[in-house]
C-alpha cells in the first residue's frame, strides 16, 4: 500500500516535471541573423520576400540563399559546411527544410502586409531584435505571444478588437 | 448506556460491513466507468458514441440527468435550512443526511455537465476566463460554485462539534479528525456561536437555492427559438420540479440509510409521514402547472408549440410521459394522501412506495422537457430519430454509481447524525489553549478581518459585474471569487477564536454563566460519550468540575473501549 | 459601415445544391460518412431543404409561396446559409463569447474558444449551428484540396457559415491598402459565386447602390420566420407564378403588415 | 483498509499530480489544431510560400464540357469555380462541376499500371512500369492481330471527348477493327435518330434558351440532366427572372414529380411511354384550329399534307392523319392527360412564340423511343420554331483540321472489312450505329466471331449496361481485357491490365461541350497540377501502344497527343474566325489557354443546307431516309418476298403497329414491356438525380452526402412509390421492398411519394457499385439488375422505362 503511494506520487510528480518542458527545435541551418542584418545590413523583406506583400513573410528559399553565396563570399570556416549543405540543396533543386517556427495558430489570420506595409509597423515589434541573434530562435511564437498581446497591442494604436477581423 | 449510544450514533465510522465494501468497490468501477467513458472516450471519439445529433436531438438524456441531479441537490441544503430555522425536532437528524445528498448530487451534476459539452478541457477554464455575462450557462457556473461553497460551509460548521466527538471519540482515524474538527473545543461558548453562524448560513442559503433552479429554467426558457421550451413559467416550473425531485430523492436514501444502519428512533415513521405529506403536497402542485403548461400549449398559436404538445399527448412521446404522469405522479399523489388523511397509516414503506416512482418520473419528465421540442424545428429538416444509445445509458448509470460511491463514503467517513448536545466526551480531545488576554487580541482581529472579508467580497464582486463588457477581463472569475471570499466570513466567524461582545459577557454573567471566561481544566483521559445528568449542561459541568472535589461527588467516567 | 447580407431568390434556385458543395469545398467541411449522416450529423453550413408548400409532408412555418393553382406536390427549395441575423439568440446565450455579432453584420464564431455545450445550437431558430460530432477525417489525398485559408475544426465544437470570413479578410486588406471602401461584388460568399442560376445577391444592404439592398425592398421579399424577431439579414424573394403578376398571396401580405406595424 | 496520516498526505499530493499531468496529457494528446499547410508537392517548384494561380480549364464531370478556373495553391487545386467568361455556363457551376477535386484526389485512385495476377476480379494486382505495361498489352494485340484476327478486337468507349474519339477510330482503323463500340445506345440514340431522320443532323440539337418564351420538356430532366447541366441552371434562372406573364413558362412532362417538375409553372402527369401521344394531341389542336406556322410548314417541311414522291406514290400527309387519329379525347384516354389540358396546353405553346418542345430520356428511352421523339419534334416544325430565334438550332462545329489519313495494311483493311460485332446478325435495328444491347450475349456465344481482346475507354458497362451481370460473365470468355480507367470500378476490376488514365484535371484534351449554344465553342482541358500519381493519358497510352506494336499501326501515330491536338485546333487558328485571335499559332495557343476555350457568336440564322440537312431540304415529316431504310432492311431480311410483304413482316420485326407510310411519320406506338402486367403490375423507373454523374458520381462522398434533395436522403438508394400502392402492399417509408422484374431482382427502402403516378416506382441511379472505391462500393444494389435488356428495336437503344417490375415486403 505504501510503497504503492510512495511510488504512484514519484511517478506523478516525474511526468508532471516532463510535461511542463516540451519541444525546442533546431532549424537545419544555425542561421545567423546577427551577421547578416546588423554587420551586412541585409533588410528583412530580402530574405523574407513577401513580408510586405502576402500575409506570411516566407522563409528563404534556396534561390534567395544563393543569390550571395553562389559566390565564396563566405570565408569563415565556421560557417562553410553549411553553406556547402545550401549549395548542395540548390544543386538537388530542393529547397532547405526550415522549420517554420513563426506560425501563428491556423485558425488566426495574420497579414504580415497588412501590418508590416499597410499598418508600418516595425518587424521588431513582434519579432524582438532578431536582428541581432547570433542562432536560430528555439521555440515557436505562439509560446512568446498569445491573443491578448494583439489585443493589447490593438487597443493601444485604436484598432477595434472584433473577433472577425483575424478569426477564420 | 453510554458506549451504546456512541456507537449507534458512529454506527457507520466504527464498523463497516462486507456489504457495504463490495458495495463501495461497485460503485467506485462505475464512477471509473463515467470517467473514462465522458472524458476519455467522448474527448477523442467525440459524442458520436451517443445518441445524439444536430438534425435530432442536439441534447439528450445526459441533460435531462443534470437537470435531475441539479433538482436532488436543492432539497438537500433546503430541508435542513427549514429544519435549522423553524428549529423542528423531529426532522433534525434529517437535517445532514440530506446536506449530504446535496453535496454529492451537486458534484455529480457538475461532473455531467463537464462530460457533456463537447470540450470539457476548455470547458471551465473558458467559461471563467472569459465567460459571457448573457449566457444562463455563466450564470449558472456562478451560482453553482456560489452553492457548492456554500453548502459545504455550511455543512461543516453544522458538523463540526460531531466531528470533534470522533476525534475524542472514536478509536479509529482520529488523527484525521482532528485536522478535521480544526481546533475546535466543546466549550459552549464555541457552540452558541456555531449555532448563530449556522442559522444566518441557513437563511442566506434558502433563496441561492432557488436562484440555481432558476438559471436552469432559464437555460430552456430563454431561448425563443425553441418550441416547448420558450415561456416565462419556466423558472418557477423547475423550481417546483426541483422540490419534488430532491424531496422524493432525500426520502428513498434517508430510507435506505435508516434501513442499513437501523436507525429507527432517529428516522421515525412519523418523520417520514409528514415528509410524504409534504411531497403529496408539491406533486400535486406539480401535476397543477404541468396541466397549466400543457393547456397554453393546446390553446397557443404556433404550430410547432402544438406540435409539441401533441408529440407529447399523442405522439411519439405519448407513452413515457402518460406513463411517468399517471404511474409517476397521480397514483403515488393518492397513496400519500391516503396515508396523511388516515392516522391510522403510518409506514415508512408506503412513503418510499410513493416516492421512488415519483422519482423516476420526475426523471422522465426531464427528459421530455429536453427532446421533444427538437422533433420540431421551424424549419422542416429531415430528421434523425433519437433514442439514447448504451453509451448515454451506461453513462447516466454510471453517474448515479458515481453518486453512490460518493456518498458512502461520506457516510464512512463523515459523522452521518447530529449528537445532541447532552452528550459530552468522557475526555475532551485538547483543552482550549488560548489564554484570555489572547482572545481579547484575537477577537479585534477577527472582528476586522471579517469586515475586511466583506468589503473585498462585496468589492470583488461589484468589480466583476462592473467590467462585463470588458473583454479582456474575467469578469466571471472576479464575481465568483468574490462570492467566495463572501463565503469565508462564516468560516471565520467560527474559526478564529473570538470574544464575546461585551453585551453578551453581561447577558451571561446575569445568567451566572462562570464558564464563558474561564478556560476548563483538561479531564481525566477516557473514552465514550457521558451524558449529562440535568441541563443546562454547561452549568451542571463547570460546577461539577469547579467545585466537585470538595463536595466528593466527583462523577467518574467509566473506562472502556468501544467495540 | 457595411450591414452585409444576402437575397437568394427563390424563384430562380433550381435546388442543385451547387450552394452548399461550393460551401463544403471553401470551407473545408468534411463528409461525415453514412452512419453519422442517417444520425443527422452531416455539416452542412449551406443547406438545401426541400420544403412541401402543399400541406402534405412537412410543411414550412412563415409565409408560404403561391398557393397552389393546381393539385401536385409543390415543393420549395430552401438554402439556407446562416441567417446572420441582426439579434441573434445565439451570440446572447454564448457562455465563452466564441460566437459574436461582428460590427459590419457577420454572426462570426470562434471554434477555437468553442466548449461545445451546444447552447447555441439549441438557441437558433434556423437550426443552423452545426456541432462537429466525430473526428475530421480527409483520408488520404482528399487533405491536398483543403483551402489553406480556412482552420479545421477540432471534434467537439460548434461550426457554422461565417459569410467566408476569409475572403472578407483579404478583399479588406486589399480595400485598406489601395485606400478605399470595398466595392460592390468585390467580396462575396462561395456559394453566391457558386449558384449558376444566379439565385444569390451578396452585398451591402444599407448601401442603397448595391443590389441587395434594391432587392431587400422588393414585394416579394420575406424574412425567415421573421416573427421571432431576429432580423436575418438573409432575404428571400418567393415565388411568382407565372399568370398573376401581382404575386404576393394574401398571407404574405399579411406578414408584411405585421412587419411593417413593428 | 488502514490508512495512516502520512499515507494520506502522499495520496493527496499524489492524486493532485495526476490530475495536473493527466490535464496535461489531455492537452498534448488532443487534436487541438488541425494544419492545412502542407508538405510541398513534387514538381510544384517555383511556387513562393502561399502563392496562388487560377488557371482555366474544362470540366469533365459530365458531358456538358462547362469552362471552369481552378484555384491552384502551392501546386494544390483547393477550389473549382465557373470560367465566367465561357459562354455556356458563364460563371456558375452545378455541384458535380464543384466537387471535381473529389475526383482528382480521391483516395482510391489507382497509382499506377496494374497487371492480374489472380484469378479475373480476385483483385489480386501487380503494380508493373508502363513500359512494361506497353510492350505486355501491345505483344498481345500484335499477337491477334499476326493470327489476323484483328477485327476481334473490341474497344468500348464511354464518355469521349474533344478529340478522344477520333484517335481510338484512327487506332482501329489502323490496327484493323470495325467494333468501336460507344455507350449512345444505352444513352439516348433514338432522341438523336429522330432529329437525325426529320433534320438530317444525328446529334443533340442546340436550343435558343435566352429567347425562348415556353418549353414543352417531354421527360427530359430540364434541371438535373439536360446538357450542359450549368447551362440548363443558368437558363432556368434567366427564364424565371422575367416578369410574370411575359417570362418564361416551362411545363414538364413525365409520371414523376420531379425537381424539374417541381420546379416547373406546370407539371403535367402522362402515363409512361405516351410522351409522343401527348405531342401529337397538341398537334391535332394546333392544325385543328390552324394555329401552326403556316409560311414555315409551306416553305420548309415534306409530308405536311398528302402528297405524291417521286416516283408517283402517293403518302398519306401528316396533318391528315393526326386530325383523324389523334383528337384530344382520344388521347386523354392514352396518356392519362385531361382532353382540357392538352388543348390549353397547344395554344399557350402556339401562342407564346418562340417555343420549342423538348424530349428527355423519359420519352426517348422506350420501345416506341423514335416515335415519341419524332412526334414531340414535330411540334417544332409546326411551331416554326426550327432554326429561329429562341427555337431549335443545330449545334455548329469548330473548323478543327483533321489529321492525314494513316496508310494501312492489308490486315487493317481486311479486318475493317468485317461485320461489327455488336451489329451483326439477322435481328440487327436498321438504324442502329452501335448497340450494348445483346453485346454480352454475342460475345458470350463467339457469334459472329469470338472476341479477343476488349478495350476499355471511360465506361463501366458491369454497372452501366442492362444486366450488368451478364456482361460481366461476357467479359469473363475474352482472352484479354483492358481498361484505361482511373478507378478501379466495377468492369476495371475483371480486367487483366489496367492502364489508368490522368483524372481530367491532370491531362490535356479539348472539348466541345454537348449541343448547348449553337455557335461554335470548344474548351481546352489541361493539367492543372503535376499528376498525382504514376498514371498516363488514355490517348498517350494507345499511341505508345500502337507504337509498340509498330508497322502501320504505329506509323499512324508518328506525334504524341498534345502534338494531334494542337494539329487540329491549328485549323481554328488558320479560319482566324472567333473570340481568340493571333498572328502566329503559338501566340494563339498561349491566348487559348488564358481564355479556357474558343467560340465564335453569334449563331448563323437561316442557313437551311445546314440546319435542314435532309436529302429533301426540307423539315421531314414523312421520314424519307426512315422510308428508305426500312426498305433496304425489308430486302436484306426477306430477299424472295416482295418489297409489300418483305416490310409488312419487318413491320411486325420492329413491331411498329403502323402500316404502309404512316411507320414513317411522327406517330404514337404503344409500348412492349417484357413480363405480362398481371405478374407484374408497377412500371419501374431508374431517373437520374442532379448529383448523379452519369453514374460517376458515386466515389465523391460530398455528392453522396447530399444525394436526394427532394427527401433529404443520402448514402443509400431508395424506391419511390405512391403512399397508395404502399398502403396496398402493406408498407410504410423505410421499409424494404423486392422489386423483381423478369430478368431480376433488388431489395430497397421504400419512400412513399404522392409526386408520381400509381402503379409507377421510381428509383434514381448511381448505386449498386461492387467496386468503385470505398465510398461507391456496396452500397444497395443496383438498379439495372432489374432493368432487362428490352431491346428499342429501331435504333438499337436500351427501352430503360419499358420495364415492369412487381413490389413486395422484404
Amino acid at each position: 500500500m505504501g510503497a504503492f503511494v510512495n511510488g504512484s506520487a514519484g511517478l506523478c510528480l516525474a511526468v508532471l516535471a516532463l510535461a511542463c518542458s516540451d519541444g525546442e527545435v533546431t532549424q537545419p541551418i544555425p542561421f545567423n541573423h546577427n551577421i547578416h542584418v546588423s554587420k551586412n545590413g541585409l533588410a528583412c523583406e530580402d530574405c523574407h520576400e513577401q513580408v510586405f506583400t502576402g500575409p506570411s513573410a516566407g522563409l528563404p528559399r534556396v534561390s534567395v540563399c544563393m543569390g550571395c553565396h553562389d559566390s565564396d563570399i563566405t570565408t569563415s570556416q565556421a560557417a562553410a559546411p553549411h553553406i556547402e549543405t545550401i549549395r548542395r540543396h540548390s544543386k538537388e533543386g530542393t529547397e532547405i527544410p526550415w522549420v517554420n517556427l513563426y506560425t501563428l495558430p491556423h485558425h488566426v489570420y495574420y497579414s504580415h502586409r497588412r501590418h508590416a506595409k499597410i499598418a508600418g509597423i516595425a518587424c521588431a515589434t513582434c519579432h524582438g531584435d532578431i536582428g541581432k541573434s547570433e542562432t536560430p530562435p528555439r521555440l515557436p511564437i505562439e509560446r512568446t505571444l498569445d491573443m491578448w498581446n494583439c489585443i493589447d497591442c490593438h487597443r493601444e494604436r485604436g484598432v477595434d478588437n472584433d473577433c472577425a477581423w483575424c478569426h477564420r | 448506556m453510554a458506549d451504546r449510544d456512541a456507537f449507534t450514533y458512529f454506527r457507520p465510522l466504527i464498523h463497516t460491513s462486507w456489504g457495504s465494501l463490495a458495495l463501495l468497490a461497485l460503485s467506485a468501477a462505475g464512477a471509473a466507468w463515467y470517467f473514462f467513458g465522458a472524458f476519455y472516450l467522448q474527448f477523442f471519439h467525440g459524442h458520436q458514441l451517443t445518441g445524439q445529433g444536430t438534425h435530432g436531438a442536439m441534447w439528450g438524456s445526459m441533460v435531462a440527468n443534470i437537470v435531475q441531479l441539479i433538482g436532488v441537490s436543492h432539497v438537500g441544503i433546503a430541508i435542513s435550512a427549514t429544519v435549522r430555522i423553524l428549529k423542528l425536532r423531529r426532522y433534525q437528524q434529517l437535517a445532514r443526511v440530506a446536506e449530504l445528498v446535496t453535496l454529492v448530487s451537486l458534484t455529480a451534476a457538475v461532473c455531467n455537465i463537464a462530460g457533456d459539452v463537447g470540450r470539457p478541457d476548455r470547458f471551465l477554464t473558458n467559461v471563467i476566463k472569459n465567460g459571457n455575462y448573457t449566457g444562463p450557462f455563466v450564470w449558472s457556473a456562478s451560482v453553482i460554485t456560489n452553492y457548492l461553497v456554500g453548502s459545504c460551509v455550511y455543512l461543516y460548521l453544522a458538523m463540526r462539534r460531531d466531528i470533534y466527538l470522533c476525534s475524542c471519540v472514536l478509536p479509529r482515524r482520529r488523527w484525521l479528525y482532528r485536522i478535521l474538527s480544526l481546533g475546535y473545543t466543546d466549550t459552549p461558548e464555541e457552540r452558541e456561536n456555531h449555532e448563530r453562524t449556522v442559522w444566518w448560513c441557513a437563511v442566506i442559503i434558502l433563496p441561492i437555492m432557488v436562484s440555481v433552479h432558476s438559471v436552469y429554467g432559464w437555460v430552456f426558457g430563454l431561448n425563443s427559438g425553441r418550441p416547448g421550451w420558450f415561456n416565462p413559467f419556466q423558472a418557477p416550473y423547475f423550481v417546483l420540479g426541483a422540490i419534488v425531485t430532491g424531496f422524493s430523492g432525500v426520502i428513498v436514501i434517508t430510507a435506505l440509510v435508516r434501513r442499513v444502519y437501523k436507525w429507527e428512533e432517529f428516522f421515525p415513521n412519523r418523520m417520514f409521514k409528514g415528509l410524504g405529506i409534504f411531497l403529496g403536497f408539491v406533486t400535486l402542485l406539480y401535476l397543477y402547472f404541468l396541466f397549466s403548461e400543457v393547456l397554453t400549449g393546446v390553446y397557443t398559436a404556433p404550430e410547432a408549440e402544438r406540435g409539441v404538445l401533441h408529440d407529447l399527448l399523442f405522439g411519439r412521446f405519448a407513452t413515457i410521459a402518460w406513463a411517468a404522469t399517471v404511474g409517476g405522479m397521480v397514483v403515488p399523489f393518492f397513496i400519500l394522501f391516503v396515508q396523511g388523511a388516515n392516522p391510522r397509516i403510518c409506514s415508512m414503506r408506503v412513503v418510499v412506495a410513493a416516492a421512488l416512482p415519483i422519482f423516476i418520473a420526475m426523471w422522465c419528465w426531464r427528459y421530455l422537457i429536453t427532446v421533444p421540442s427538437f422533433f420540431h424545428s421551424h424549419v422542416p429538416y429531415r430528421l434523425a430519430e433519437y433514442a439514447p444509445t448504451l453509451f448515454d445509458w451506461s453513462l447516466v448509470v454510471a453517474t448515479y454509481s458515481f453518486g453512490v460511491f460518493f456518498y458512502l463514503s461520506l457516510v464512512k467517513l463523515l459523522p452521518v447524525l447530529e449528537i445532541p448536545e447532552k452528550f459530552k466526551p468522557a475526555c475532551p480531545a485538547r483543552p482550549p489553549r488560548i489564554t484570555l488576554g489572547e482572545r481579547r487580541r484575537w477577537g479585534a482581529l477577527k472582528r476586522v478581518s471579517i469586515g475586511a472579508t466583506l468589503a473585498t467580497g462585496a468589492g470583488l464582486i461589484a468589480a466583476g459585474i462592473a467590467s462585463r463588457h470588458r473583454v479582456e477581463i474575467p469578469a466571471p472569475a472576479i464575481w465568483i471569487s468574490g462570492i467566495v471570499c463572501l463565503w469565508t466570513i462564516p468560516l471565520q466567524a467560527c474559526l478564529l477564536p473570538g470574544f464575546p461582545s461585551a453585551g453578551r459577557v453581561r447577558a451571561h454573567m446575569a445568567r451566572m454563566e462562570p464558564g464563558l471566561l474561564r478556560a476548563p481544566r483538561p479531564a481525566a483521559t477516557a473514552v465514550g460519550l457521558t451524558e449529562c445528568a440535568a441541563s443546562p449542561a454547561t452549568i451542571e459541568y463547570w460546577i461539577d468540575e469547579q467545585f466537585g472535589a470538595s463536595r466528593g461527588i466527583r462523577r467518574r467516567p467509566e473506562i472502556r473501549g468501544i467495540g | 459601415m457595411p450591414r452585409w447580407g444576402m437575397v437568394i431568390d427563390l424563384d430562380r434556385c433550381t435546388g442543385c445544391q451547387a450552394c452548399s458543395i461550393a460551401c463544403r469545398t471553401e470551407n473545408n467541411v468534411p463528409a461525415c460518412g453514412d452512419r453519422n449522416a442517417w444520425k443527422g450529423r452531416a455539416i452542412f453550413w449551406n443547406k438545401v431543404v426541400a420544403v412541401r408548400m402543399d400541406g402534405h409532408g412537412e410543411t414550412a412555418h412563415g409565409p408560404h409561396g403561391a398557393a397552389a393553382a393546381h393539385s401536385r406536390p409543390r415543393f420549395r427549395f430552401l438554402p439556407m446559409p446562416c441567417m446572420h441575423c441582426e439579434r441573434p439568440p445565439c451570440t446572447m446565450v454564448c457562455p465563452v463569447r466564441a460566437t459574436t455579432k461582428n460590427v459590419e453584420g457577420i454572426v462570426m464564431q470562434v471554434p477555437s474558444r468553442c466548449i461545445g455545450c451546444r447552447l447555441c445550437q439549441a438557441a437558433c431558430p434556423y437550426s443552423r449551428r452545426y456541432f462537429n460530432w466525430q473526428e475530421v477525417s480527409f483520408p488520404g489525398d482528399l487533405g491536398q484540396a483543403l483551402n489553406p485559408d480556412v482552420a479545421l475544426r477540432t471534434l467537439g465544437v460548434i461550426e457554422k457559415c461565417t459569410f467566408c470570413i476569409h475572403r472578407f479578410q483579404k478583399v479588406r486588406e486589399q480595400a485598406r491598402a489601395e485606400d478605399r471602401e470595398i466595392r460592390e461584388g468585390e467580396y462575396v460568399t462561395a456559394c453566391v459565386q457558386a449558384c449558376p442560376a444566379r439565385a444569390r445577391t451578396f452585398g451591402d444592404l444599407d448601401n442603397p447602390s448595391h443590389a441587395v439592398a434594391k432587392l431587400a425592398q422588393s414585394p416579394r421579399a420575406f424574412r425567415l420566420l421573421h416573427e421571432l424577431g431576429t432580423g436575418p439579414q438573409v432575404v428571400y424573394l418567393h415565388e411568382g407564378s407565372w399568370q398573376d403578376d401581382s404575386g404576393l398571396p394574401v398571407r404574405d401580405l399579411l406578414s408584411k403588415e405585421k412587419e411593417d406595424h413593428g | 483498509m488502514h490508512i495512516d496520516r502520512r499515507g494520506f498526505f502522499k495520496l493527496t499530493g499524489g492524486a493532485v499530480a495526476l490530475g495536473t499531468v493527466g490535464c496535461k496529457a489531455l492537452e498534448r494528446g488532443y487534436p487541438e489544431e488541425y494544419w492545412t499547410e502542407k508538405p510541398p508537392v513534387p514538381g510544384a517548384k517555383g511556387w513562393k510560400q502561399g502563392e496562388e494561380r487560377f488557371i482555366k480549364s474544362a470540366c469533365l464531370q459530365c458531358e456538358g464540357g462547362c469552362g471552369i478556373v481552378v484555384r491552384v495553391v502551392e501546386g494544390r487545386a483547393v477550389k473549382i469555380d465557373g470560367n465566367p467568361d465561357f459562354p455556356t455556363n458563364q460563371g456558375g457551376l452545378c455541384p458535380k462541376g464543384q466537387n471535381g477535386l473529389q475526383v482528382l484526389y480521391d483516395p482510391d485512385r489507382i497509382k499506377g499500371p496494374l497487371a492480374r495476377r489472380g484469378a479475373r476480379g480476385s483483385g489480386d494486382w501487380t503494380r508493373i512500369s508502363w513500359d512494361e505495361a506497353i510492350a505486355q498489352v501491345a505483344r498481345r494485340l500484335s499477337g491477334i492481330r499476326a493470327s489476323g484476327g484483328s477485327h476481334t478486337l473490341a474497344f468500348l468507349g464511354g464518355r469521349y471527348r474533344g478529340h478522344m474519339h477520333d484517335l481510338v477510330r484512327r487506332f482501329l482503323k489502323a490496327y484493323g477493327s470495325p467494333n468501336d463500340i460507344d455507350t449512345e445506345s444505352i444513352c439516348d440514340s433514338a432522341g438523336k435518330t429522330a432529329h437525325w431522320l426529320s433534320q438530317g443532323v444525328r446529334e443533340r440539337l442546340a436550343y435558343d434558351w435566352d429567347r425562348t418564351r415556353y418549353v414543352l420538356s417531354f421527360g427530359a430532366g430540364f434541371i438535373e440532366s439536360f446538357r450542359p447541366t450549368a447551362m440548363m441552371l443558368r437558363v432556368f434562372g434567366q427564364m424565371r427572372s422575367g416578369t410574370p406573364g411575359q417570362r418564361a413558362k416551362i411545363v414538364q412532362i413525365e409520371p414523376r414529380c420531379s425537381v424539374s417538375a417541381a420546379r416547373a409553372d406546370e407539371w403535367v402527369a402522362v402515363k409512361p411511354g405516351t410522351d409522343g401521344a401527348l405531342a401529337l394531341g397538341i398537334a391535332h389542336v394546333m392544325i385543328r384550329e390552324r394555329l401552326y406556322d403556316e409560311p414555315f410548314v409551306r416553305d420548309h417541311s415534306l409530308g405536311f399534307e398528302r402528297w405524291t414522291g417521286p416516283d408517283g406514290q402517293v403518302h398519306a400527309g401528316f396533318s391528315g392523319m393526326v386530325l383523324e387519329k389523334y383528337a384530344p379525347k382520344d388521347v386523354a384516354r392514352t396518356t392519362g392527360v385531361e382532353a382540357g389540358t392538352i388543348e390549353r396546353l397547344a395554344r399557350e405553346f402556339a401562342a407564346q412564340r418562340p417555343a420549342v418542345a423538348i424530349s428527355g430520356r423519359g420519352a426517348a428511352a422506350h420501345t416506341n423511343g423514335i416515335f415519341n421523339c419524332l412526334a414531340i419534334h414535330a411540334l417544332n416544325a409546326l411551331n416554326g420554331s426550327i432554326d429561329r430565334p429562341g427555337g431549335v438550332l443545330v449545334q455548329r462545329h469548330p473548323p478543327f483540321a483533321d489529321w492525314p489519313d494513316p496508310e494501312l495494311d492489308d490486315a487493317a483493311r481486311r479486318g475493317a472489312m468485317r461485320a461489327r460485332v455488336d451489329l451483326s446478325d439477322a435481328g440487327t435495328p436498321p438504324l442502329a450505329r452501335s448497340q450494348m444491347i445483346g453485346l454480352a450475349g454475342r460475345i458470350e456465344t463467339g457469334r459472329p466471331y469470338p472476341v479477343n481482346a476488349v478495350l476499355l475507354y471511360y465506361t463501366n458497362p458491369v454497372f452501366s449496361a442492362p444486366e450488368p451481370a451478364r456482361f460481366a460473365e461476357a467479359l469473363s470468355k475474352v482472352p484479354l481485357v483492358v481498361s484505361f480507367s482511373p478507378f478501379l470500378d466495377d468492369t476495371s476490376k475483371l480486367a487483366d491490365f489496367i492502364l489508368p488514365d490522368h483524372t481530367y484535371l491532370e491531362r490535356w484534351q479539348i472539348d466541345e461541350p454537348a449541343a448547348g449554344v449553337g455557335f461554335p465553342v470548344f474548351s481546352v482541358r489541361r493539367p492543372v497540377v503535376e499528376p498525382l500519381h504514376d498514371t498516363k493519358s488514355a490517348g498517350e497510352a494507345i499511341i505508345s501502344i500502337a507504337r509498340a506494336i509498330g508497322g502501320t499501326v504505329g506509323a499512324a501515330f508518328p506525334w504524341g497527343e498534345i502534338d494531334m491536338i494542337r494539329q487540329m485546333v491549328r485549323g481554328v487558328h488558320e479560319s482566324g474566325r472567333g473570340s481568340v485571335a493571333a498572328p502566329d499559332f503559338d501566340e494563339f495557343w498561349k491566348k487559348l489557354l488564358a481564355a479556357g476555350g474558343w467560340w465564335d457568336r453569334p449563331y448563323g440564322f437561316g442557313e437551311w443546307e445546314k440546319s435542314l440537312a435532309t436529302s429533301s431540304g426540307r423539315y421531314e415529316f414523312f421520314a424519307t431516309r426512315f422510308d428508305e431504310s426500312l426498305d433496304a432492311a425489308a430486302r436484306a431480311r426477306r430477299p424472295a418476298a416482295g418489297l409489300a410483304a418483305a416490310r409488312a413482316a419487318l413491320h411486325a420485326d420492329l413491331g411498329i403497329s403502323a402500316r404502309g407510310g404512316e411507320a414513317c411519320l411522327p406517330h404514337f406506338e404503344p409500348v412492349r414491356c417484357d413480363g405480362p402486367e398481371s405478374e407484374y403490375p408497377f412500371v419501374l423507373i431508374s431517373y437520374k438525380p442532379m448529383t448523379h454523374a452519369e453514374g460517376r458520381g458515386a466515389n465523391q462522398p460530398h455528392l453522396q452526402e447530399l444525394f436526394g434533395v427532394q427527401f433529404d436522403r443520402c448514402w443509400e438508394p431508395w424506391a419511390e412509390i405512391h403512399p397508395d400502392d404502399a398502403a396496398a402492399i402493406g408498407v410504410r417509408d423505410d421499409d424494404h421492398v423486392r422489386l423483381r422484374s423478369p430478368a431480376g431482382e433488388m431489395r430497397v427502402k421504400v419512400v412513399t411519394y404522392d409526386g408520381i403516378a400509381r402503379g409507377v416506382v421510381c428509383v434514381p441511379c448511381e448505386y449498386g457499385h461492387t467496386a468503385y472505391g470505398r465510398w461507391a462500393a456496396g452500397r444497395g444494389e443496383n438498379p439495372n439488375r432489374v432493368v432487362g435488356a428490352v431491346p428499342e428495336r429501331i435504333a438499337g437503344g436500351v427501352a430503360w422505362y419499358d420495364v415492369r417490375v412487381s413490389l413486395s415486403k422484404a
